[in-house]
Order: structure tokens, then sequence, then C-alpha cells
């Protein structure tokens, strides 16, 4: 009953902290577009949390560098659970124009395990606010279904 | 101070600030003129510059030419409307030169990226440490040098 | 305080009897205009297998793999970052864009698109 | 109490080249400050070099996603002076038009971001919701939002019809009107100006000393700009003013840049007006021609400079590309010295780093050695900022 509650008032203010992991700011942009007017996430709920101790979901963007590989996992580490991981952006995701650079540390599901993908050189925030459509439908599925979550 | 004037008349005029010390003068296209100088003259130009109003320093780049590192400091004037590559070349085998950046203060950054990615010492700059590499990159390696390759093409 | 009026009362008071200005997404959807730059479509019956796409790519998103005898485009979606130089470069036009954007998939897998060449599917039309 | 150490960055979201400044504190104030940048090292100038020409394209327009249409633009046009192509003037006039639409969304976004940071954040709405007006126009000519793959080798990638032009210069006269709102605001609104004027005062003498670009310099009375005295592009044949103000402080440096949007309004207009007609690419080899060139651009954040040595063969030999931000990273030590911890967010800002949307700081206190981390969101409202 409880837990039925607790996911109820999850889904109605998931509350998002947005991290750059060394991206180019277009993703990071058109996120912050997704909080502007035109598109206005909050009125999802959705609210951007400087925090990541307050925060449910974690939007991350950008490629994983060296520098900040380390920096994000302690980040996702102070999350609490249950938590989720929106990647944003072909960089993210794989590595996009930047794959074998040197100044790249590896894909962010290779540190992070993720629940959506969201594929675009940047998505366009309604993609980005898809994503968080989709996440949510996973969310309401009770535990995050293993797919895509790696070890 | 001269007004703006076309590449040639622009390399005439820094011949005679020059003389012999320029050893190859280029026009690379409008507005873009290329001098080589030996190391340790590259101040000297640098100084000839100014009377062109050449203050503004748009960045300094190293190439590894193989047996050599080049210099380029690429210098734009203000008054003769030209951007001036200053060349230099110094050894691989031990790339020191001398900074500028007490001429042109603003080229410490540019003097500190060139030291970590192509391990070109510059005595006297104030910067210390590194720049730009991570902080877990191994020491003495340079990514931009060519005897340097990234993991997947090894 | 000596502070006049702020500039942005008046503003905000007249932006109260405007319409609103959000889009209503995902609920309302707005079409892209012409010639955005979305999903791609290959037209394989066109292809002629050069691989000139994979090898202009600049994200590795196109690899040639083989189906039926022949190398045939597969596009990595989680790679791709929609710059259509593949098109750009096609000398047959096998390649032209969608509207399609709402491309978020819940694993890596999913964001792949395999070929579909014409011969191998047997009665394609 | 003696000096204590203020640790800014590195976690950075909101820009390309993330920094960490140590601040040198003595109470309130900043006694001095030291940079170390690189936390987005991602290796694009070895990247480059692994590359071919025509990947490169795509590449450089991810070094920033903000300013792209700068960074494909100096590529292509290094590249092409390194080959010797001519670009037709239609695709000259078309790379004028897109890339003045980057510089008021870039501009509009940094005066939106500015206004979040004064604790402002309605000036940050309306910014931004006019700023969707001219990604709504770019969205139409390139195909994308924000990266446009608009410019490649020899011209551009796509053509404009006649609704598109149209459209684009109703967005744009919309806009001017909208602008003449906003610039009385920056002008006049007491928030702005008790928060950014006589706040990072660069003097015009230390601009040039440090190599200053762009808004930052010219907001220090220097009338200097790259479209003006190295005309690149159709910027020869398209008249325009060279926007200075001689306050030099935070406040002068976002005039500029509202003057700006104004300039490169009436540039889209005049530009789409006298469109040329003809074709909008020329026939560009895969391999380039061995030799040098050095190009340079006005981005909106201020001169980009690209450097290419080509040994002949289809990737280059070596790529090299000077942001903006690293010219100006001394110029905002320079401001922030002497100044208050309260001001520091204004001055990064000007510089146009977009430096304050989300970042992270570590407090250090050498004389207990107990380190604090702390959000600058955090730091600011323990500041007086309101958010």
């Amino acid at each position: 009953m409880m837990e039925r509650l607790a996911t109820w008032c999850r889904l109605k203010s998931p509350w998002i902290l947005h991290i750059n992991a060394g991206g180019c700011n277009g993703c990071d942009i058109e996120i912050l577009a997704a909080l502007t007017p035109r598109y206005d996430v909050e009125r999802f709920g959705i609210l951007l949390k400087p925090s990541p101790r307050h925060a449910d979901v974690m939007v991350i963007a950008g490629v994983m560098t060296r520098q900040i590989a380390e920096r994000v996992k302690r980040v996702y580490e102070q999350m609490p659970e249950p938590k989720f991981v929106l990647a944003v952006g072909a960089c993210a995701l794989t590595g996009g124009v930047f794959q074998n650079c040197y100044g790249q540390a590896m894909r962010v599901d290779q540190i992070i395990p993720v629940d959506v993908y969201v594929p675009g050189c940047p998505p366009k925030p309604e993609a980005i606010i898809d994503g968080v459509v989709k996440l949510l439908e996973k969310a309401k599925g009770g535990a995050p279904a293993d797919e895509g979550r790696r070890e | 101070m001269r007004a703006e004037g076309s590449e040639g008349s622009f390399i005439e005029g820094l011949r005679s600030e020059l003389g012999d010390r320029i050893l190859e003068a280029r026009v690379l296209g409008p507005r873009r003129v290329a001098i080589s100088v030996k190391p340790g003259d590259h101040r000297i130009a640098m100084e000839a510059l100014k009377k062109f109003g050449g203050s503004h320093m748009s960045t300094i780049t190293g190439t590894d030419m193989g047996e050599a590192i080049e210099i380029s400091y690429h210098v734009w004037c203000y008054q003769a409307k030209m951007e001036v590559s200053i060349r230099t070349g110094i050894p691989k085998s031990s790339p020191i030169i001398e900074t500028v950046s007490d001429l042109i203060p603003g080229s410490v950054l540019y003097e500190a990226e060139a030291r970590d990615l192509l391990g070109i010492e510059f005595k006297g700059l104030p910067y210390e440490g590194r720049l730009v590499l991570p902080e877990d990159w191994p020491e003495g390696v340079c990514p931009l040098r060519k005897d340097w390759k990234p993991d997947w093409l090894k | 305080m000596g502070l006049g009026l702020p500039k942005f009362i008046p503003e905000a008071l007249r932006a109260v009897a405007k319409r609103p200005f959000t889009l209503m997404y995902p609920f309302e959807r707005r079409e892209p205009p012409e010639g955005f730059r979305g999903r791609q479509v290959f037209d394989l019956s066109k292809c002629i297998n050069c691989g000139i796409c994979a090898m202009d790519c600049p994200a590795f998103a196109i690899e040639m793999v083989e189906v039926g005898g022949k190398r045939w485009p597969k596009l990595y979606m989680d790679r791709c970052v929609f710059c259509y130089q593949c098109a750009a470069s096609c000398p047959k036009n096998v390649i032209s864009s969608s509207k399609l954007y709402e491309l978020a998939g819940t694993s890596r897998s999913k964001l792949v698109m395999a070929p579909e060449p014409p011969a191998v599917g047997g009665d394609r039309a | 109490m003696g000096t204590a150490d203020l640790i800014i960055g590195p976690q950075h979201p909101a820009l390309h080249e993330p920094e960490r400044f140590v601040l040198k504190l003595d109470g309130e104030y900043v006694v001095d400050v030291v940079p170390r940048i690189g936390y987005v090292h991602r290796g694009i100038e070895k990247a480059a070099e692994l590359r071919t020409y025509i990947q490169d394209t795509y590449l450089v327009e991810r070094i920033c996603g903000i300013c792209n249409v700068s960074h494909s633009l100096v590529y292509v046009q290094t590249v092409e002076s390194l080959q010797g192509t001519e670009v037709p003037p239609r695709a000259a006039y078309l790379r004028a038009v897109v890339h003045e639409l980057n510089r008021v969304h870039s501009h509009l976004l940094l005066l939106g971001v500015v206004g979040e940071l004064f604790g402002f954040d309605t000036l940050f709405m309306y910014l931004w919701r006019d700023r969707e007006l001219v990604m709504d126009v770019v969205e139409s000519i390139t195909g994308n939002r924000l990266i446009s793959a608009f410019n490649v080798l020899g011209g551009v990638a796509r053509d404009v019809d006649q609704s598109q032009v149209k459209e684009a210069k109703k967005a744009m006269e919309y806009l001017r009107g909208r602008m003449k709102f906003y610039k009385k605001a920056f002008a006049e609104d007491p928030t702005v100006e008790k928060r950014s004027k006589g706040v990072g005062i660069l003097k015009p003498s230390s601009a040039l000393d440090l190599c200053a670009v762009g808004p930052v310099i010219r907001g220090s009375g220097i009338k200097t700009d790259i479209r003006a005295d190295d005309p690149y592009a159709a910027y020869g044949e398209i008249p325009f003013n060279v926007i200075t103000y001689d306050t030099n402080d935070s406040w002068a440096r976002f005039m500029v840049r509202v003057d700006e949007i104004f300039e490169a309004i009436g540039i889209i207009e005049y530009a789409l007006d006298h469109l040329p007609e003809g074709p909008i690419r020329a026939r560009f080899p895969r391999r380039v021609r061995e030799g040098e060139a050095v190009g340079r651009v006005e981005a909106p954040r201020g001169e980009l400079v690209d450097h290419i040595i080509s040994k002949g063969g289809d990737k280059p030999y070596r790529f090299k590309c000077r942001t903006p931000t690293l010219a100006n990273i001394l110029a905002a030590c320079e401001m922030i010295r002497g100044g208050q911890i309260a001001d520091v967010p204004v001055s990064l800002s000007s510089i146009d780093p977009c430096f304050a949307c989300e970042d992270r700081l570590a407090i250090i206190d050498v004389s207990k050695g107990e380190r604090y981390s702390a959000r600058l969101r955090d730091l600011m409202a323990k500041y007086g900022a309101s958010r």
C-alpha cells in the first residue's frame, strides 16, 4: 500500500538532476530549454534540482571524459533509491563523433546503469520529454526492468 | 603606425625592421602573412610587430614535424589589419624556447596548453602545472606528438 | 526605495491576458518543419552497396553488414549525430530524412536499424 | 584570519570549456585567481588529425553546441582558403545569415542566464521564450534546432526558399520589437543596474594586454570586430556597426550583446533581401593540397581561430582551434580580482562561459583545513542572490 503510494508520488513529481559529463552543451541547452516556457516540463511536476540527494532521475548528457567519469559515479551513488538515469544525446549513448578520442573514458552505461536512451544530436526538447515519459512508464512497472541495465 | 595595406608591402615593412632575421616570408591569403625566424629571434620579431599594432596573440600552434617541433605564433596587428604567423622550429630532442608571455601577457594559457600537449618547455612561463590534460594522465606523454597514438590505433 | 517601477510588471500583466505560450507536448504534437533531420529512411532498392556512407560518417554510425552475399548499410542510431552527410555522399540518393524524432528507447539494441535489402526479403514489392 | 582558498568548479554543465578557478579570499574580497581548465578535454585536435576533412566538419561543430555555426564556418573557410576554392555568392550570404541567427540565439541565451544569476527569473523566462522564435527559424533553415550541419566544404548544405525567407523576416521583425523592450529593461531596470554596474571592471589597457576578444574587449571601448576588420563570407558587402561601450564593467558587456542582437537582425534582413541567385555549393575535392591556412571568425563569444596544416591527402596534418572562451579566461580573472565573492558569478558570466548555471564549489578554509562542498546556487543564496 505504502509502496504504491510512494510510486504514485514519484510519478507525479520526478525531480531531476542534470549532469554534463563533458559534452558540447548542445544537449544541455535543450534540456534547459525543456524547462522554459515553450515546453515547460514543470507542468508534469518535474523540477530541476541542484543536489543529487533530492533527485529521482539523473539526466546525463555529454561524453564521459576521463576527468569527469569518477565524479559522475560519485554523484550517482549519492542519489537515493530508487533512482533512474536518462542518457541524452549521441555523446552520452556511445560517444557520437567523439568515439575513440583520447579524452573519452567510456560510455555512460559502462559507468552507471541507464534506463532510457534518447538519441539525437541534440535531441529536440520534445524528444527529451518523450524520453521522460517513457522513463515514467518504465517506473510505473514497479521494479526497474533489467533490460538495458548492467552490473 | 601604418595604414591598411597589401600583404606584399606589409612584408616589405617587416623586412625593413627585421632585415636578415626573416628566413622566409610567405603570403597565406588575404590579410594572412607567415614569416619564419630562428628560435630566439621570435621575441625580436614580436617586438617589431608592436610597431604595426601587433599586440593581440590569436593563438600559438605547436606542430610535430618529425625531427623538429614547429611553433607558430599567430599575432593580429590592430593597425595594419594583418594576421602574422611567426614560425620557428626547435629540435624535438630538446624542445626549449623562451616565453613571450612577458611581451604579450595574454599568451600564458596558449603556452601552457602547448606545454601540456606537445611537451614544449617555455623558459620563464609563469603558469605552473597542468592546464588541459587530466590529472591521471601519465607524466611526459604528449598526445599531440605524432609518435603518440591512441589505444585503438595501436 | 527610489528604485522606480520595475519594467517587468506591466509586461507580466500583459502576458496573463495572452494565450499560453507552452506547447502541450506530448498531448499535442507539433509537426517539425519541412526538411527536419529526423530518423533516416533507407530506400535499399536503389543501393549499390558502395559503402561511401559508412566511410564518410563522422560518428561511425553506419556499418556495412553482409546480408545475402552483399554488403548493406546498418545504422546505429545511438551513435548517429543526424548530420546527413551520408545522404549528401550517397551517389544514388538512398537515404532520405523523415520527421520522426521520438526515438527514445529503453535499450541500445533497440536503436539499431538493421538493413532490409530488397533481394533477401524475397517478396518485397 | 589570513586568506582562504575557494575552489570554483570543475563540474560545469553549461559550458564547452569547464574551468576551475582557485580564488584566494580575504574576507569577502578576492585577492587572486588561478585558472585550471581542461575538464572537457576530449582530444579533438588529435581526433581531427585521424579523421578525414569531411568527417572533421561535423567533429568541429561539436566543439561547442552553442556556437556550432561559427566552429564549422571557420573550419570550412580555412580548408577552402587552403585549397583556393571560391564559395558561390549565394552560399556566402546564407552562411552569414545562419551565423547571425546563431549569434542572436547565443546572446539571448546568455542574457537569459544572466537574468537568472541576478535572481531575476522573469527576465530569464521571457528571454528564453522569445529565443524559441529564433530556434524555429534555425530549425526551418537548417533542419535542426541547435547543431546546424549547414556549412559544408565548398558552400552550404541546403538552400532556402521564399516561404522560409518570409518566415525568417517576420520572426526578425517581431524579435526587434521585443528586443527594444529588453534593451530598456537592461538599460534601466534597477535589479540589473545594482547587480552589474561597476562590477568586474576590465580596463581597456588590460583588455588589450590580456588579448581579450569579442564582446569583452568591445565592452572596454576598443573597436575591433573581425567581421569588419577581416571580413569573411559576405560581411564585406553587408553594412553594420561595431558596437562598443566604454564603462568597462559587466553591464557594458551585456549591453554590447543586446545591441549586437539589433545589428545581427539588421544583417539577417539585409542578407535575405540581397540574397544573390545561383548555386549554393562549389565542387570540393576529398583530397586537399599541401599548405597551411589560418582562419578567423567573430563567433558570438569573440575571435575564433583555426590553423590547419596540410601535407596533402584527405586528412589534415595538424588542426588547431582556439576558442574564444580560452582567450577570455585571463580577462575574467582580471575582472574577479579585487571584487567580492558575490560578484564572481556576474563577472564570469559577462565573458559568456555560461559559467554559473550549475556549478559546484568546494570551499577550503585554509586556517581550519576543513573541506565543504557546496553548489554555486547555495553559495549565491548565502551571498545575497535569491536563488
